[in-house]
């Protein structure tokens, strides 16, 4: 018992030092301001790992909301994970991805980003991969780890680019550079940083390596693949939106990556059966929301919505783990009328699904306002997404908040209320223990504290607050109408197939070339060196002619050449 | 002082061959790590500084020819032979076990001090007599000592393409001595013939496809210590010979697109080839073909990036690939084989350690930022992109694009080793044993290596920066 | 034409003639013994050069002892007569053409280089004549000589000696 | 007598015996056509010598260097082919090449 608490004290000491460093940053002026002094140089210099960290205000909430997380999720472990035979390497694996957030979000330097940025992307792998035993978690472990890295070849390149263009691999060098010799390559730069965060955040077409990360244990989902990880391929582009901000085409490809990514998770989210799975869909369609705020201009309102998000996804997935803790799945049919067997745990999720619909006056409201303002002022500015984009945009994303409130009140619902499942009338559902209600209660608190000082625009918080209600009242009559609110539309519970190139196209294309090259450097590549044996061998065959061990044919040839060289002498003397 | 560090490990490697009937293995071994202890220390007690060709040694010896015995450190050459010592020092070390035959020890000895006299060498002639010393040992490590069917086979296959593509070398040397002399600082031709030969020769020993087949055989029947030093140290000569003759040879910008292109297909084929292996060393061997081929493309465009990320991609191989061999080693002395299907699944709980330290060296191997195998890919990507002196911007957009997918392969063909081997449903063997003291040593060592030089690759990078290395072959 | 250059001619023709016989004879004895003929017919011939002292050696080396050696030892091979043994081998028109064209070349180089000389037939190699040449101007090659016949001499009992007596 | 027939009659000896070296397959036969060439050079110093008058008699000095040359010859010739046949039990060249 003991032991694990080592664990939770490295994290609590992680983050006290974090918050030290952090919390004074909260108040500075400006969102990512111009300051240092370093500036272009001649040319790029070759990378180094320098510790160049500084904090912004939006970083330093970043921070804080990582490695508070973090230690909720530590704390949380002990009870949920720590009987586990493995439970040590996955709290220091935890630890070591706190390190790496801290160093994607801390510095100014790109190298040292990189850096933390595949940490974060490891630790992801090892930690879904967790469990290795079962075949569901080595799959989702590899497809994360595959189609994460292959998308960080994007800011691989990107950071290349920077480099090249602005002359210093440093974020605030660079754009002092920027600033004064104006901005270049922003069409190359935004479009690397978008396929890199595209895959991080699992937005389309990268994003079906998040809802099979779902093996991976529940905490793990609600650090990694709610709160930080997925969220920080949001604070990057955020981070590097003075890059590529002038980039029409970068902004509205983004812009149509939000859009579809944003409805398409909120779909497939109203039609899973698996509480975690519908959980992560909900994930890849808030980022998309992020997205949209920062392609629509304004990517403060993105990072405020990422705090938030972090908040109520972080209550909601280890509310989750609670669940499934009490019931022993995520399977939705296997839940239901628990509210009265796990009352804290009922409430506390009550708030994060509240959050996650949109109801004044939690932070979920305010913030997805701002996304929704942010997306209705930028239309008529110049510059930035065109004007058509914008409304279209808007649209997805006022049609995306009512199917947003529709699938958290079902969710709701069917975990909650409802009849208690066949067969398990009886110890049906336990309150968990206190080590895990306890961040449950802090993060519904939080959920609305954070509120506390939110901006509120009148306007478009009137019809959002209405669509919001819609989506609620939509389901509760439906539900009040006796529906068990199972609905199987064949093509959304498919995911639309959007998996197929992943898990079937793509192995079996590389199995098949796999398998010609194995083939072919056997038998193809290998020709030139048999077939050099073979001209050996013909020679010497050739040359063994002469060569018979028979003295009589030594004699003969000798006499031969005699012969040959006497006329050869004759004729040409 | 390099005389002597290179004399110790040679002399002491012939004596160990000569007495291999008294002296048991462990003692072998043990006086073999103090040798190459002893070259080690010498080799990093000579350096004197970036801007000078340090312990410099020059005195004549065949006057006709213009051949000297010119040995020294330059700042391309110091992280190659800092990097062979240290994997000599850890093969013996390696070495210290019941079975070891002392004749063995004797072989790598011979072997290392024979690779560090290559990467000394400022002269031409020199360096070649370095460079075959060095490969006949090899074929006795493999033929004798290894393990499998068609040791032999493997070995003089491995012989006769490594000994072909020196015959080039040869010609090569022979044409630029007669244009410009032996002396690696003074001379510089115009042939297009040295150029074409020296690159084919060493594309043998790099190797680059097409001309790899030998490599897979031979690393997969050689002993542990064999395709340690196979892969650390001789691919080494390889990429090292590259990157010394380049700059001599003003037609390498004719060769240099098909190098570029050679490499990076080979870093594609290696990977697909790498997705459909089964054993462990062979799929060890084609992920060398891979890193090379990025150690190709960073010399083929002969810039001052591409100088930096060819040396350190190959000191970085030659640690992280040591450390690959070095746990296959382990786990083929466990199973008796190197098949995954054999090994079976679930290693991480069977025995953790060594899983651990295998996938360790797997994520260093594919490249992820933060360990030592990154660096070298990323800067080669970078010399590729900003196209260098000789290459054109298609060809080295062409292939900057193609090594992206072999990064992305690479990934995905140790993904799936990891998978294979190190997670799953556990089913216990008799042969499950976690690492011995030993071997926990050596791949410690190792891995300490290669997280240092992931987490601060200032040491290496800093004797290229500014770009502009005065001394020696870097002009 | 002088009666010596008829009987040369007579004894060249037996030479040439034998030799052939000799040569593709089947049987291995026959062959022996048609050499003896052809060496004969030379030895004449060294007579007809005023060489009498080379063709009586020639008579006492060649036909007395070596033909009797072979004989000797084609009977200790055990192949003394019998088809097989003494068939050609597959090259057999090679050397015959090669022979020829030997023949033949030889010929006309010593056609084209000394037609027309004519041998005096002034000195005489009487034993008396060439004992005082080779005691007199060849001594040293002479023992050389008797060295090297000493050597053949061991060098045959060594080799001939059978496995067991070794 | 002219100098040419015994160089011809020596040129038909060497080349019969050429042939009998080079085309039959018995040992002892090869030896003998050897002797045949060595009697057909013999004939030639012998003719040479005589045409030339020699003071020294080199020509018929070395035909008897020959002769007892072609004596040690076969001795140690013919204890090779015993040795052959006693070693392999045949003399045929053909058979003993393989």
């Amino acid at each position: 018992m003991s032991r694990r608490w080592i664990y939770v004290a490295l994290t609590a000491a992680l983050a006290t030092a974090a918050s030290i460093w952090a919390v004074p940053r909260l108040d500075e002026p400006g969102w990512f301001a111009y300051v240092g002094q370093g500036g272009a140089g001649d040319g790029p210099p070759l990378p180094s790992l320098s510790p160049d960290l500084f904090l912004y205000p939006v970083s330093a909430q970043v921070v804080l909301l990582a490695v508070g997380v973090g230690l909720l999720v530590q704390i949380y472990s002990t009870a949920y994970l720590g009987h586990h035979p493995r439970y040590r390497s996955y709290a220091l694996i935890i630890i070591l991805f706190l390190v790496g957030m801290i160093a994607v979000v801390g510095t100014t330097n790109l190298w040292v980003l990189l850096v933390g940025w595949e940490v974060m992307g490891l630790c992801s792998y090892l930690l879904i991969g967790h469990e290795w035993q079962t075949a569901e978690a080595r799959a989702g472990a590899a497809k994360a780890f595959l189609v994460t890295r292959v998308a960080d070849l994007g800011l691989l390149l990107a950071i290349l680019v920077i480099g090249e263009t602005y002359g210093t691999y440093d974020i605030v060098g660079a754009q002092i550079a920027s600033s004064q010799d104006g901005v270049a390559s922003s069409t190359a730069i935004g479009l690397l940083v978008l396929v890199a965060v595209v895959g991080k955040s699992a937005q389309f077409p990268l994003q079906t390596w998040l809802p099979d990360a779902m093996p991976g244990p529940t905490p793990i989902t609600a650090l990694i693949h709610a709160a930080t990880m997925v969220a920080a391929g949001v604070y990057l582009a955020a981070r590097l939106f003075p890059f590529y901000a002038d980039s029409t085409v970068v902004l509205t490809a983004m812009a149509v990556v939000a859009g579809i990514t944003m409805l398409m998770g909120a779909l497939f989210a109203l039609v899973q059966t698996d509480l975690k799975r519908a959980l992560a869909w909900s994930t890849v369609s808030q980022l998309a929301f992020m997205f949209a705020a920062i392609a629509a201009g304004d990517p403060e309102a993105g990072t405020d919505h990422l705090i938030s998000h972090g908040v109520f996804k972080a209550l909601l997935f280890l509310g989750c783990g609670c669940l499934m803790h009490a019931v022993g799945s995520s399977a939705l049919a296997a839940m239901g009328g628990l509210r009265r067997s796990m009352p804290a745990t009922f409430w506390t999720m009550s708030i994060g699904f509240a959050a996650l619909a949109g109801v004044i006056p939690t932070v979920g409201f305010f913030t997805k306002d701002s996304v929704l303002h942010a997306i209705e002022q930028s239309a008529g500015e110049d510059g930035g997404l065109a004007t058509g984009t914008t409304y279209v945009l808007l649209g997805v994303a006022l049609v995306t908040s009512f199917v947003t409130a529709a699938y958290a009140t079902r969710l709701w619902l069917r975990a909650f209320f409802g009849p208690v499942p066949d067969g398990r009338q009886e110890h049906h559902g336990h309150e968990a223990p206190r080590a895990m209600i306890g961040p449950l209660v802090v993060l519904a608190v939080a959920t609305f504290a954070l509120s506390i000082g939110q901006p509120f625009h009148l306007g478009i918080g009137v019809v959002g607050t209405v669509i919001a209600a819609g989506g609620i009242a939509v389901v509760v009559w439906s539900w009040r109408g006796g529906s068990t609110l199972e609905w199987t539309t064949r093509p959304l519970t498919a995911e639309l197939g959007l998996d197929r190139p992943f898990t079937s196209w793509a192995p079996a294309f590389a199995r098949g070339v796999s398998r010609t090259v194995v083939d072919l450097d056997r038998d193809g590549v290998d020709v030139y060196p048999r077939a050099g044996a073979g001209v050996a061998g013909l020679t010497s065959r050739a040359l063994e002619l002469v060569q018979t061990r028979n003295v009589q044919r030594y004699a003969t040839v000798i006499a031969v050449g005699v012969l040959v060289l006497v006329v050869a002498a004759v004729i040409w003397t | 002082m390099i005389v002597t560090a290179l004399a110790v490990p040679f002399v002491i490697g012939l004596l160990l061959m000569v007495g291999r009937a008294r002296v048991s293995g462990p003692v072998a071994a043990a006086i073999g790590a103090a040798a190459m202890t002893v070259s080690l220390l010498l080799y990093a007690l000579v350096w004197e500084g970036r801007d000078v060709v340090s312990g410099e040694v020059d005195t004549s010896w065949i006057e006709p020819l213009g051949a000297r015995l010119h040995l020294g450190v330059t700042a391309v050459s110091w992280p190659f032979l800092l990097m062979t010592a240290f994997i000599g020092v850890l093969c013996c070390l390696w070495l210290v076990a019941r079975d070891t035959a002392p004749a063995l020890v004797g072989l790598v000895l011979v072997i290392s001090a024979s690779s560090l006299g290559v990467f000394s060498s400022l002269d031409l002639l020199l360096f070649f007599v370095f460079f075959e010393l060095a490969l006949i040992p090899m074929w006795f490590v493999i033929a004798w000592f290894g393990t499998g069917d068609g040791t032999r086979r493997a070995a003089t296959r491995f012989l006769l393409f490594t000994v072909a593509g020196s015959a080039l070398v040869l010609v090569g040397i022979v044409v630029i001595g007669l244009d410009g002399g032996l002396q690696v600082d003074e001379t510089v031709t115009g042939s297009l013939a040295a150029a074409v030969l020296v690159c084919l020769g060493f594309a043998v020993k790099t190797p680059i496809v097409p001309l790899h087949t030998w490599l897979p055989d031979a690393h997969s029947t050689a002993p542990t210590v064999g395709s340690v030093l196979l892969a650390a140290v001789f691919l080494k000569l390889g990429t090292y010979g590259l990157i010394l003759f380049a700059p001599l040879m003003d037609r390498f910008a004719d060769v240099a697109p098909y190098l570029a292109i050679a490499g990076v297909v080979g870093i594609v084929w290696s990977g697909f080839a790498c997705y459909g292996q089964d054993d462990l060393k062979r799929l060890v061997a084609y992920s060398s073909i891979g890193h090379m081929g990025f150690v190709v493309l960073a010399i083929s465009t002969r810039s001052d990036v591409g100088l930096a990320a060819a040396v350190f991609g190959s000191v970085a191989h030659g640690l992280i690939t040591g450390l690959l061999f070095f746990t296959a080693g382990s786990l083929k002395d466990r199973f008796g084989t190197a098949s995954m299907a054999a090994i079976g699944r679930g290693l991480y709980g069977r025995t953790p350690w060594l899983a651990v330290t295998f996938v360790l060296a797997a994520v260093a191997s594919l490249g992820l930022p933060g360990l030592a195998g990154f660096w070298g890919e990323l800067l080669s990507l970078r010399a590729a992109y900003e196209i260098g002196d000789v290459l054109t911007k298609p060809v080295a957009w062409t292939a900057l694009a193609l090594a992206l997918v072999g990064v992305a392969l690479t990934t995905a063909y140790f993904v799936r080793a990891i998978r294979l081997v190190a997670q799953g449903e556990p089913v216990e063997q008799d042969a499950d044993r976690d690492l011995d003291r030993r071997e926990a040593v050596v791949l410690g060592a190792l891995v300490v290596a290669v997280l240092v030089l992931g987490l601060w690759p200032a040491p290496i990078l800093d004797l290229f920066e500014p770009f502009t290395v005065v001394a020696g072959v870097a002009r | 034409m002088t009666l010596t250059e008829i009987v040369f001619l007579v004894f060249a023709v037996i030479a040439v003639g034998s030799a052939l016989l000799s040569m593709t004879s089947g049987q291995l004895v026959h062959a022996a013994l048609w050499l003896v003929v052809t060496l004969g017919a030379v030895a004449g011939c060294f007579v007809l050069m005023t060489a009498e002292f080379v063709a009586w050696v020639q008579v006492l080396v060649y036909v007395g002892s070596v033909v009797v050696l072979v004989i000797f030892a084609l009977m200790l091979t055990r192949q003394p007569s019998g088809a097989r043994s003494a068939e050609v081998t597959g090259n057999r028109w090679v050397a015959a053409v090669l022979g020829a064209a030997a023949a033949i070349g030889l010929g006309a180089t010593m056609v084209a280089g000394f037609g027309g000389e004519q041998i005096e037939g002034r000195r005489i190699g009487t034993a008396g004549s060439i004992g005082d040449a080779l005691f007199n101007d060849w001594v040293l090659p002479f023992e050389i000589l008797s060295g090297v016949l000493l050597a053949a001499l061991i060098g045959a009992i060594v080799i001939s000696r059978s496995g067991s007596d070794r | 007598m002219p100098l040419l027939y015994p160089l011809v009659l020596a040129s038909a000896l060497f080349g019969i015996g050429l042939y009998g070296v080079l085309a039959r397959r018995n040992a002892v036969m090869m030896l003998l056509g050897v002797e045949l060439m060595l009697n057909a050079v013999n004939l030639n110093l012998v003719a040479f010598d005589a045409w030339f008058a020699d003071v020294v008699h080199s020509g018929q000095v070395l035909t008897l260097f020959t002769i007892t040359l072609a004596a040690a010859e076969i001795g140690l010739g013919l204890a090779i082919i015993l040795a052959l046949f006693r070693a392999l039990r045949t003399v045929d060249v053909d058979e003993v090449g393989r």
